[in-house]
């Protein structure tokens, strides 16, 4: 099934912009951060901490919702989602 | 209390391609029931770089931004409040972000315009990267120290020092 | 650090008989070693009024204005900070202050910018008169409830409430 | 000699803006705010405490100089001097 991925800041410059990733059915977010992470160097010590969890500061969002308030790297990706990978925010 | 509503809605959050007028986001808040405006600008600063340059999950960032809005409407009894940040490619000098709200008394508008800000920094889906003789360097604030370039790892507080604004 | 001040001095106090611009007392405090400027701005309030008549000792207030912002620069690092007061007869929505001030991050702009405000209300010889159906009436904070007129006694709360601002 | 006395807002309505004011050499401002409030009736009790110090809010300036960081009421004038006389204020 295809994921539409976005990346923004220091992670777009590692993964690009956008791009539509094939996945299995019934993959998670952790799987589809492990692909990325396979295949981008750099993408994997910016995102996870040591022990697997995901950094502090990084959010990852999917249609735009965090995960943290859906299942976190468990949740179920469906046909079409999109997930945005956002390093530490640093506005204003 | 019915009737109908005189201050129809505006555009109360922005992300800016382009400039801003301050008088324009400043007259926006303004009400006849307000006694108060306050108005922070943040300007990029003279750090020894050459530009700034800010990237933004538009409609993330304005989502947020809205919800940010209305914490501090329902919070601090702000009045109005309009919230412009760029994006794009900024020189020293050049207005990064506007938050200008309006209260009854001065103290809901200072700190009401204070959390805006506060928050926005913390929350919303904007990044900043200072381009300089020394090259190009991402700010994140919290972030992972290994992300910075050799050399220029710093400290969450200097980190956060660097911050315009 | 020798060589020609970059800034010359503007003028940083007014007591003004008509109308100032916001977007030029913002202008004025802008730097390129300054990331943050917060500005004040204080209007008149719909609180059943016609209109507000302020009298200004004018000499007098730009001299104690002029104190209050050096003890602002210095206390709070300000880089640059502007007040404009209004005198004359001002109507609803109208501006009656303006305090403008830079600094190089948010936090020194924020309190410095508070700190002259309370400072003006406290210090600097300006009055102001409601004028309204009922009549007309000074506002004078901390001042004698005999001075007000019959039935129209408030407390010292009240009566901060009533300032704009 | 002459004193130059200046009045604002609520105090200007009772003494009006400005006069000049001809009292005896070697007269204080004490003097001079008495020899006004015997003339201009509700003056005295919004200048005065009822024990006869001057109004925590009311600023008195001689030569804009606050009397208090002179010798108060006891202030001796001279010739020329300007004495304003100011209600609290509400700027802002």
């Amino acid at each position: 099934m295809l994921i539409h991925v976005r990346a923004f800041a220091s992670f777009r410059e590692i993964l690009g912009k956008e791009k539509d990733m094939d996945v299995d059915g019934g993959s998670t977010v952790g799987d589809l951060l492990d692909i990325l992470a396979s295949s981008h160097q750099g993408l994997g010590p910016a995102v996870f901490e040591e022990d697997g969890r995901v950094r502090e500061y990084v959010i990852i969002l999917r249609n735009r919702e965090r995960i943290d308030s859906l299942e976190g790297l468990a949740t179920v990706l469906e046909e079409g989602d999109e997930v945005a990978i956002l390093p530490p925010v640093a506005g204003g | 209390m019915t009737g109908e509503d005189p201050y129809p809605p505006r555009r109360q959050v922005l992300i800016a391609e382009e400039g801003f007028s301050m008088d324009e986001a400043i007259e926006a808040v303004k009400r006849d029931d307000a006694g108060a405006v306050v108005a922070f600008i943040g300007t990029v600063r003279d750090d020894g770089i050459d530009s700034l340059h800010l990237e933004t999950y538009k409609e993330a960032a304005e989502e947020e931004l809205l919800a940010i809005r209305e914490e501090a409407l329902a919070r601090f009894g702000l009045l109005e409040a309009v919230v412009i940040h760029r994006s794009g490619r900024l020189r020293i000098g050049d207005e990064i972000v506007i938050v200008a709200c309006s209260a009854a008394h001065r103290r809901e508008a200072f700190d009401g315009c204070r959390y805006i800000l506060e928050e926005l920094k913390r929350r919303a889906s904007i990044w900043k990267k200072e381009v300089g003789p020394a090259g190009e360097r991402w700010l994140e604030v919290g972030g992972d120290p290994a992300q910075a370039r050799p050399g220029e790892e710093r400290s969450h507080e200097e980190r956060d020092g660097l911050e315009a604004g």
